[in-house]
């Protein structure tokens, strides 16, 4: 899905403050299991606490505004994170934890899923949140229906799934036809946040406009084009186990205002005007660590990558990716072009913060103009033209790439004129082909001969992302999220293994295989890590991203400190 | 009668050149305004000539420079000149401009004339016509081009071209009206000149006087039209440093690297105020004021 | 210096005034070294031709020569105040008050978004002269009735343009009077009225000064100051070139400068006199090329015009008949005049004499052929054996376009070479008295008086039988109208063309025409042998005409009996 | 009587204006039928935020709600139908009427464009009256300056007035919702530009009549400059700039969209823009629909407004 932008920094500065809450988190998750006494002895002491916490709006400046409050698109995801819980949640290092489904179990065959829903939640319009409901939901996201099937989840579970149901007001089952591991991962997902039937029943209109959740907090009104204001859910009973506290959130509500520029969203903040406000640009970076407290979060699945067209010359020998790979100096180019704060991605198979990146990948591909001569040498791409292009057979070496000047913001539109630059010297006669969010969408410079490289990514937790990566065109059915267009049937062994292996270290291995595989063969080249990153004023506290999703902000457990 | 005795009133569109001639006349706006347009007709034609750098060189060290002997605009975040991305960028915005001027120009010449002197019911449903797209902003008819076509330099040209065309048209045709119901032209047909010969040698020339001062002023409006769609990021993109695109980019580094955003803001205001103020000139002069 | 009447009695007094606008250099200096003096009811007159500076003259009196004029003068007294020193405020305060203004063309002298009654109020209002809007109200409509508007309540209300030219130009002198100042100026108050409307509007003068006021009257035109002025003086180029009572200066002119104007008027001049100094053009030799073979007789007739009738739609849609059964001969060589008011429909017969306009009913036959009747295709070949010239020659010239391009393009197609049609070009030129010189300028870099010549030379290129002359000389000064009517009667002699002649000016018409024809609301109220009509009119009408006519002292006095017939009308 | 021709010219003026819009509907309509590319498919893309082929079912679907299985003639009779209905269509992307979504957005727009036309009205009658016409150095200024903002693109001329004047001086809130306080840089943004049109106009009409004869009549009557100024000359002078306003909203409209943008603003901009670069080709037509009519509307505001400044028009 498109991104949130792309865009990063380091500077991890709150590392041991998220080490410190997982632990709490997961210790908690454990405890929820016989629920009551505990939730009980949770409420109590965080009581006093709250009062204390309690109180003030949080002035949000965010970047875009989606055109429906729930849906796909990661901009959907935030604010869905908000208003909606999910059936499961999952911690930083990938476990899933309870959220509402306080238990659940896997058949041995791995393909019915059982899970107790936590009793006496209700969604904010009152509808109870029982088992029907869910399944309700889950089977909406797989129909054909455009109001309610889900783009997330539908090319995640189309091949496996197959009916869910309530087997008991308080449980649910979900059946699969071939087991799928990463149904759970999928599950946690934002944008599989449950919502009220009886609300969806009012088209997706209503929906989009006052989507019904039973999250922390609830949708009190969009005003297009200005601000989404939610007010706090009183009668919150349902956090997920990775939160901190428990009942309803410490803040009255949040004025989530739509700043698409820039300058206006960090400039609000400099002027004290928002609280918080999302992706700060890397110019301000040094001055934002300075002033405020900065979140960051390097999304899982897909980096920021190169994909090859590997179904026509030239990148359909894999000597000559190699060498396009090797003929430029990507690391300096993103390290300098985005002012040295985000981390070069040499993986292109997967994004660091997935728990299946393998590290030593990360530097794949190094500046290596020698090496990149020599392989297109062998590939025979010997003769060169005027201009110093290498050719064959009369074909110059031509690399067109395609990107959305709309995803790429100039920091990496840039980084990508550097490499530009350096991969002429290796012979590649390389073509920008930035295109406007309206031509992308419309399919431009995307045709099967529009281009060599197109730069594109995919959020998600982890590794199940190869699946819709990597997915070979079978029986007709053409894999539109494949811009590679490689098509390595091994490869999908090992990815559908992996998803069927319920053993963890077996799995990860599986998919580090994979992983390998696709780097080696380089189909894509990794470029840039995605990031979130969110600025906040001092007096602010204890706002999350959500690591175990794709970094959402979490403003349930935030608070302010005296009061404003 | 003094009042009408004025010198150098002079006219004719195959005379402009002797009026600006007379050099002794000229303001010295007008000089600086030629100079200026000048050099961003050279930048456009042969960009290289003018750049002190390559304009899309990188160089990481000289990174968000701001001004100075060595970048006379400071540099961009990786290092290019400001300057010479100007200079580099005259090219496609002049042609943006001049396309689109050009044109809205011929359209409007041909409805406008078409209308004023055929009259009747084609004057009629011409007019209306006008009436529909002056009645559409500019920039609404170009985005909705852009949204249905997609951006490249001819749509852009069309779009702003369409745009700026109604009002050309009006302009015209009340021109041809009006001469029209002149005196010479009666008095040709008192002298029993065919019709056709006198349009062809009384009312198409004395229609066409205002065109020269309309078309540069329309050039400024034009990239000014033009870099505010790229503003909006729906401009022809990169790699070419297209003014809007620079003022686009720019716009995010502001805050911190004013220069960015200021100086190619700079550059498309001199020029337009250029184009305009020789626009001005040329037009009271083929007014026959002086 | 001449003898000044003694100081005290005077009202104003002027000591050699000058006015310099430092701009146009060198002929910077407007007015140079002006003196007189006025005393309460009596009348001077300033004439002079356009540039004299007569007009700055007036406009010092009230400090608004312009705001670059510099204004310098060795005695400004008014009513015992000195004026030299007056600022800004001062001024104000005798503006209006005490000093009143009337300037020509009262469409543009009154504000055409003001109701007239706001704009007469407005000295009244300025000057806090009045307590009360009732009392402004009464106060505009008793001004209004005072200059003999009738229902002058409703005119008050009225906008300029819904008013008629001497309507507007009472309303302006309504203005002017409001606050009954002492000194009333008139700058050229009648200028473009026609003549019955002028007699009345000079009666309205008259009226005031015969109240007393002192009254500057500046005009371009000598009857009019003939009739009305005490003293007179006459200037050229800013200075006074001759100065006296009216009676000394219309009897026994004594500067040169002052007979050449008074020659100049054509009113009840003999025909075949010149009017101007100017010589008789010499024709180029051989001048076979540009004459006609005089073939014609001077019976035959050109144009045969039979009841001619025309209608326009007014405001409304209403047809206005402007044209109603007129019918009128002219014959080879003759000069028919047309005189009338405007709006008696002179000129749309002769467009129709051209076939610009087609008649509505009645048909012009030309040369004994039809004409009106043809189509314009059928026309075309003949048109350039009938040209035109107008009153406004400038938007008759292609802006653009030399005079040389003019008329070449104005000649007949059987020129062949490029040498031909340059000799041509220049003979032409010549024969209207211009030098080569004027080839290249174009009309705006013209006077008045070149224009019209020019046009004139384009009038005669394709040696045309009729020429159709509408007000070609109206817009002109006395002396320049003087050299173009000589033209046209010298031309005339050689050329062997017929005029039709179309003015309101009487005595233009009478020193040019054989035959005149009398138009009145469309219709010819009487026409016949020029000198019969003159000598002893028919019609009331035509009477009226005569009467409103003001001519120069001294020449054929009129008889008391038409001056009550002015006052009455 | 006078009534009567007045409301019959007021019919006219609405017939005329009911024919530009529909002619302006038939414009955005062909247009959108020229949209190379499948639409659905676009419609796709955009609801799920990615590019690629989607599967036959979802096109078929999609197609089927928007009714582009229908032949052109019916989606052409049915979309003017409703456009006479007060109906613009669905937006692809947000799923909700388009009526719906102007009708929200125009307001701040409007309050944008109308401030801005005012202001720039206040800025050249002044200017106008104080200086022009004198034969003094401001007289001059005041034509170059007037040149300058003419030549300013508003969407520049803003992105500075935020920086210096809300970031920097902070005398102005970066992002003041719809609050006034928040109205007052926009608005100069485009007022400042606008007036530089007017002016030029105004100014060289102001200097015309100021040397009228009735001007000089006034004069003579004992009035003074201001008051010559501002009870004859200015009346005439505004003549042009009143035509001219009309021809100023378009221009308001434009610039306010790029205005909008930068001041993050609610109104049309925003729509606009998200509208354009997602291809939701409703939204950018019935935007320029609405806008088509606002044209009408003011055009014929801005008549009347003249014929009362100018009694000798007849409105017929």
């Amino acid at each position: 899905m498109p991104p949130s932008v792309v865009r990063s920094l380091s500077v991890p500065l709150e590392r041991p403050r998220r080490r410190k809450r997982n632990a709490a988190s997961i210790g908690l998750a454990l405890a929820v299991l016989p629920q009551i006494g505990v939730m009980a002895a949770a409420l109590a002491q965080e009581g006093l606490a709250d009062s204390a916490k309690r109180g003030g709006i949080i002035r949000y400046g965010h970047f875009q505004e989606p055109p429906c409050l729930f849906g796909g698109w990661v901009q959907q995801w935030y604010l869905q994170r908000q208003y909606s819980d999910n059936l499961v949640a999952r911690t930083q290092d990938g476990q899933i934890v309870p959220w509402l489904a306080t238990s659940w179990s896997i058949s041995d065959d791995k393909k019915i899923y059982t899970f107790e829903i936590k009793p006496n939640v209700k969604f904010t319009d009152g509808t109870p949140v029982d088992a029907q409901a869910i399944a309700d939901n889950i089977n909406g996201w797989l129909s054909d229906s455009p109001d309610l099937r889900n783009p997330t989840a539908a090319p995640y579970l189309t091949d496996s799934f197959e009916s869910a149901s309530a087997t008991a007001p308080l449980r649910l089952r979900i059946t699969l036809r071939t087991p799928f591991q990463p149904l759970l991962n999928v599950l946690s997902q934002s944008s599989q946040g449950i919502l009220s039937p009886t609300a969806l029943k009012r088209g997706l209109a209503a929906n989009c406009e006052k989507p019904v959740g039973s999250g922390p907090f609830i949708v009190e009104k969009w005003n297009h084009g200005k601000d989404v204001i939610f007010r706090r859910n009183p009668d919150y009973n349902s956090p997920p186990a990775t939160a901190q506290h428990q009942g309803p959130a410490y803040v009255d509500g949040i004025d989530w205002r739509f700043f698409p520029d820039q300058t206006v969203r960090y400039g609000s903040l400099l002027t004290g005007e928002s609280d918080t406000a999302y992706d700060i640009p890397s110019v301000a970076w040094k001055d934002a660590n300075s002033r405020f407290t900065v979140l960051r979060h390097i999304t899982g699945g897909t980096p920021l990558r190169l994909a090859l067209y590997s179904a026509r010359p030239p990148f359909d020998d894999v000597l000559v990716r190699r060498a396009f790979a090797y003929s430029a100096d990507r690391k300096a180019a993103i390290e300098s072009s985005f002012l040295g704060s985000l981390p070069f991605e040499g993986n292109g198979a997967l994004s660091q913060s997935s728990p299946e990146y393998i590290k030593e990948l990360g530097q794949s591909y190094p500046y290596d103009i020698g090496k990149a001569n020599r392989l297109l040498d062998q590939a025979g791409w010997t003769e060169h033209n005027g201009q110093g292009i290498r050719l064959k057979n009369g074909k110059p070496l031509l690399v067109r790439i395609s990107y959305s000047s709309s995803f790429l913001k100039p920091d990496g539109e840039q980084a990508l004129q550097v490499i530009q630059q350096q991969a002429k010297a290796a012979g590649f006669d390389v073509r920008l082909q930035p295109t406007n969010q309206a031509d992308f969408f419309a399919g431009r410079n995307l045709g099967p001969n529009d281009y060599e490289v197109a730069l594109l990514y995919w959020v998600a937790p982890g590794a199940e992302i190869f699946r819709i990566s990597w997915k070979p065109d079978l029986n007709g059915q053409l894999n539109r999220f494949n811009p590679s267009r490689y098509h390595d049937l091994t490869l999908w062994d090992v990815i559908q293994k992996a998803e069927q292996s319920f053993d963890g270290a077996e799995r990860t291995a599986l998919y580090q295989q994979a992983e390998r595989k696709l780097v080696e063969n380089a189909p894509a080249v990794g470029f840039a890590v995605l990031d979130v990153t969110l600025a906040a004023q001092l007096n602010l506290k204890d706002i999350w991203l959500d690591r175990g999703s794709v970094g959402e902000p979490v403003f349930y457990d935030a608070y302010f400190t005296g009061r404003k | 009668m003094s009042s009408s005795e004025v010198l150098g009133g002079a006219g004719a569109f195959p005379h402009l050149l002797r009026t600006l001639a007379r050099v002794r006349t000229v303001p010295l706006r007008v000089y600086a305004a030629v100079t200026i347009v000048g050099f961003f007709l050279a930048a456009a034609i042969a960009p290289k000539w003018l750049e002190t750098h390559d304009p899309l060189a990188i160089d990481l060290t000289a990174s968000l420079q701001a001004p100075s002997i060595a970048h006379w605009l400071g540099t961009d975040q990786s290092g290019r000149d400001l300057y010479s991305r100007i200079v580099e960028g005259a090219g496609q915005s002049l042609s943006i401009g001049l396309g689109a001027t050009a044109l809205s120009l011929s359209l409007a010449l041909i409805l406008g004339v078409t209308a004023g002197l055929v009259g009747g019911v084609v004057d009629t449903v011409l007019s209306r016509l006008f009436d529909v797209l002056f009645a559409l902003p500019t920039l609404f008819l170009a985005l909705l081009f852009v949204t249905v076509f997609g951006t490249t330099v001819l749509t852009e040209i069309i779009a702003v071209g369409l745009g700026t065309a109604p009002g050309y048209a009006r302009m015209i045709r009340g021109q041809v009206l009006a001469v029209k119901g002149a005196g010479y032209v009666e008095a040709a047909k008192a002298l029993g000149h065919p019709y056709l010969r006198i349009v062809r040698r009384h009312i198409l020339p004395n229609a066409m006087n205002p065109l020269t001062a309309m078309m540069t002023l329309g050039v400024g409006q034009a990239i000014i039209w033009a870099s505010g769609l790229a503003f909006l990021g729906l401009g022809v993109a990169p790699p070419a440093p297209e003014w809007g695109a620079l003022l686009n980019a720019g716009r995010n580094y502001v805050i911190y690297a004013w220069w960015l955003e200021i100086m190619p803001g700079l550059a498309v205001v001199v020029f337009a105020l250029s184009v305009t103020v020789l626009g001005r000139y040329l037009g009271e002069r083929l007014e026959g004021k002086s | 210096m001449l003898h000044l009447v003694q100081p005290e009695a005077q009202l104003l007094t002027v000591d050699s005034l000058r006015v310099c606008f430092a701009r146009n250099v060198p002929e910077g200096t407007a007015v140079r070294g002006v003196s007189f003096s006025l005393a309460p009811g009596r009348c001077l007159a300033i004439v002079g031709e356009s540039g004299s500076g007569k007009s700055v003259t007036a406009r010092a009196l009230v400090g608004l020569a312009g705001h670059r004029a510099r204004v310098h003068a060795r005695g400004l007294n008014f009513a015992g105040m000195d004026l030299t020193g007056f600022d800004d405020r001062a001024w104000r305060r005798i503006r209006g008050k005490d000093i009143g203004f009337v300037l020509q063309d009262a469409l543009v002298s009154l504000d055409p978004l003001r109701p007239v009654g706001k704009e007469i109020g407005e000295g009244l209002r300025l000057h806090r002269a009045i307590a009360s809007r009732e009392e402004l109200e009464s106060q505009v409509i008793g001004l209004l009735k005072l200059v003999g508007v009738q229902d002058a309540e409703i005119k008050a209300l009225q906008l300029p343009h819904q008013l008629s030219g001497g309507q507007r130009q009472r309303a302006l002198i309504a203005a002017a009077l409001a606050l009954d100042p002492r000194l009333l100026i008139a700058d050229e108050p009648t200028t473009a009225l026609d003549v019955t409307v002028q007699a009345q509007v000079l009666g309205l003068l008259e009226e005031t000064k015969a109240r007393g006021k002192a009254l500057i009257l500046i005009s371009h035109d000598l009857a009019v100051v003939s009739r009305m002025a005490d003293e007179v003086l006459v200037m050229r180029q800013g200075e006074v070139v001759e100065r006296g009572s009216a009676d000394q200066i219309f009897r026994e002119p004594q500067h040169a400068y002052t007979r050449q104007l008074l020659d100049a008027v054509p009113s009840g001049r003999r025909r075949g006199s010149r009017l101007s100094s100017s010589p008789a053009p010499r024709l180029p030799q051989p001048h076979g090329r540009l004459l006609e073979p005089s073939a014609t007789r001077s019976s035959q007739i050109v144009i045969e015009a039979t009841d001619l009738v025309k209608r326009f739609k007014g405001p409304g849609g209403i047809l206005r008949t402007v044209v109603d059964k007129v019918s009128f001969q002219l014959r080879s060589g003759e000069t028919l005049g047309l005189v009338g008011k405007s709006g008696s429909g002179k000129s749309t017969t002769a467009r129709m004499a051209l076939a610009l306009d087609l008649p509505d009913e009645g048909a012009v036959l030309f040369q004994g052929e039809a004409w009106t009747t043809l189509t314009e295709r059928e026309r075309r070949a003949r048109r350039r054996s009938i040209s035109v010239i107008y009153q406004d020659p400038l938007s008759s010239f292609d802006p653009c376009w030399t005079v040389r391009r003019i008329l070449a393009d104005s000649l007949l197609d059987d020129v062949e070479t490029r040498q031909e049609r340059h000799k041509r070009v220049a003979e032409l030129l010549d024969l209207v008295g211009l030098s080569p010189a004027f080839l290249n300028r174009r009309p705006l870099e013209l006077s008045g008086g070149q224009r019209q010549r020019v046009a004139i030379a384009r009038a005669i290129a394709p040696r045309p039988k009729v020429i159709v002359c509408d007000e070609p000389v109206s817009a002109l000064d006395v002396s320049i109208q003087a050299q173009i009517l000589d033209l046209l009667g010298d031309l005339k002699a050689q050329l062997r063309v017929s005029y039709l002649f179309i003015s309101h000016d009487l005595g233009v018409v009478r020193y040019l025409s054989d035959r005149v024809m009398v138009m009145r609301d469309g219709r010819v109220v009487e026409s016949g042998n020029t000198e019969a009509i003159f000598a002893e009119p028919q019609h009331d009408y035509t009477r009226d005409l005569l009467a409103a006519v003001p001519t120069l002292l001294g020449r054929q006095p009129q008889s008391r009996r038409d001056r009550d017939a002015v006052a009455a009308v | 009587m006078v009534a009567n021709s007045r409301l019959f010219w007021l019919a006219r003026r609405l017939a005329s204006g009911v024919i530009v819009v529909w002619a302006a509907a038939t414009f955005t309509f062909l247009v959108q039928c020229l949209l190379p590319g499948d639409r659905a498919q676009i419609i796709i893309n955009v609801m799920t935020g990615n590019v690629g082929q989607a599967s036959r079912q979802e096109l078929a679907a999609v197609n089927a709600k928007y009714g582009f299985d229908q032949p052109l003639g019916v989606q052409y009779a049915k979309y003017i139908w409703a456009i006479g209905h007060g109906d613009l269509g669905q937006s692809y992307q947000q799923h909700r009427p388009v009526a719906e979504v102007v009708a929200e957005q125009i307001g701040p727009t409007i309050v944008l464009a109308l401030a801005a036309l005012i202001a720039a009205w206040l800025i050249t009658i002044l200017t106008t009256v104080l200086a022009a016409g004198r034969d003094n150095i401001w007289s001059r200024l005041l034509g170059g300056v007037q040149v300058l903002l003419a030549t300013l693109p508003p969407y520049w001329l803003a992105t500075i007035l935020l920086v210096v004047f809300a970031i920097k001086l902070r005398l102005f809130p970066v992002a003041g919702g719809n609050s006034p306080i928040a109205l007052v840089l926009p608005t100069l943004a485009l007022a400042l530009e606008l007036s530089g049109f007017f002016g030029q106009v105004v100014v060289s009409e102001f200097t015309r009549v100021l040397e009228q004869p009735f001007v000089t009549s006034a004069r003579m009557r004992g009035m003074s400059d201001l008051g010559v100024r501002f009870r004859h000359v200015l009346r005439h002078a505004a003549l042009p700039g009143i035509t001219l306003s009309g021809w100023a909203l378009g221009k308001l409209l434009s610039g306010a969209v790029l205005v909008e943008a930068v001041f993050a603003r609610q109104g049309l901009g925003g729509v606009l823009v998200t509208a354009t670069s997602t291809r939701d080709i409703p939204v950018v037509s019935g935007v320029i629909l609405v806008s088509a009519g606002l044209f009408v509307l003011t055009s014929t505001v801005v008549d009347l407004t003249y014929g009362i400044v100018d009694p000798r028009i007849k409105l017929t």
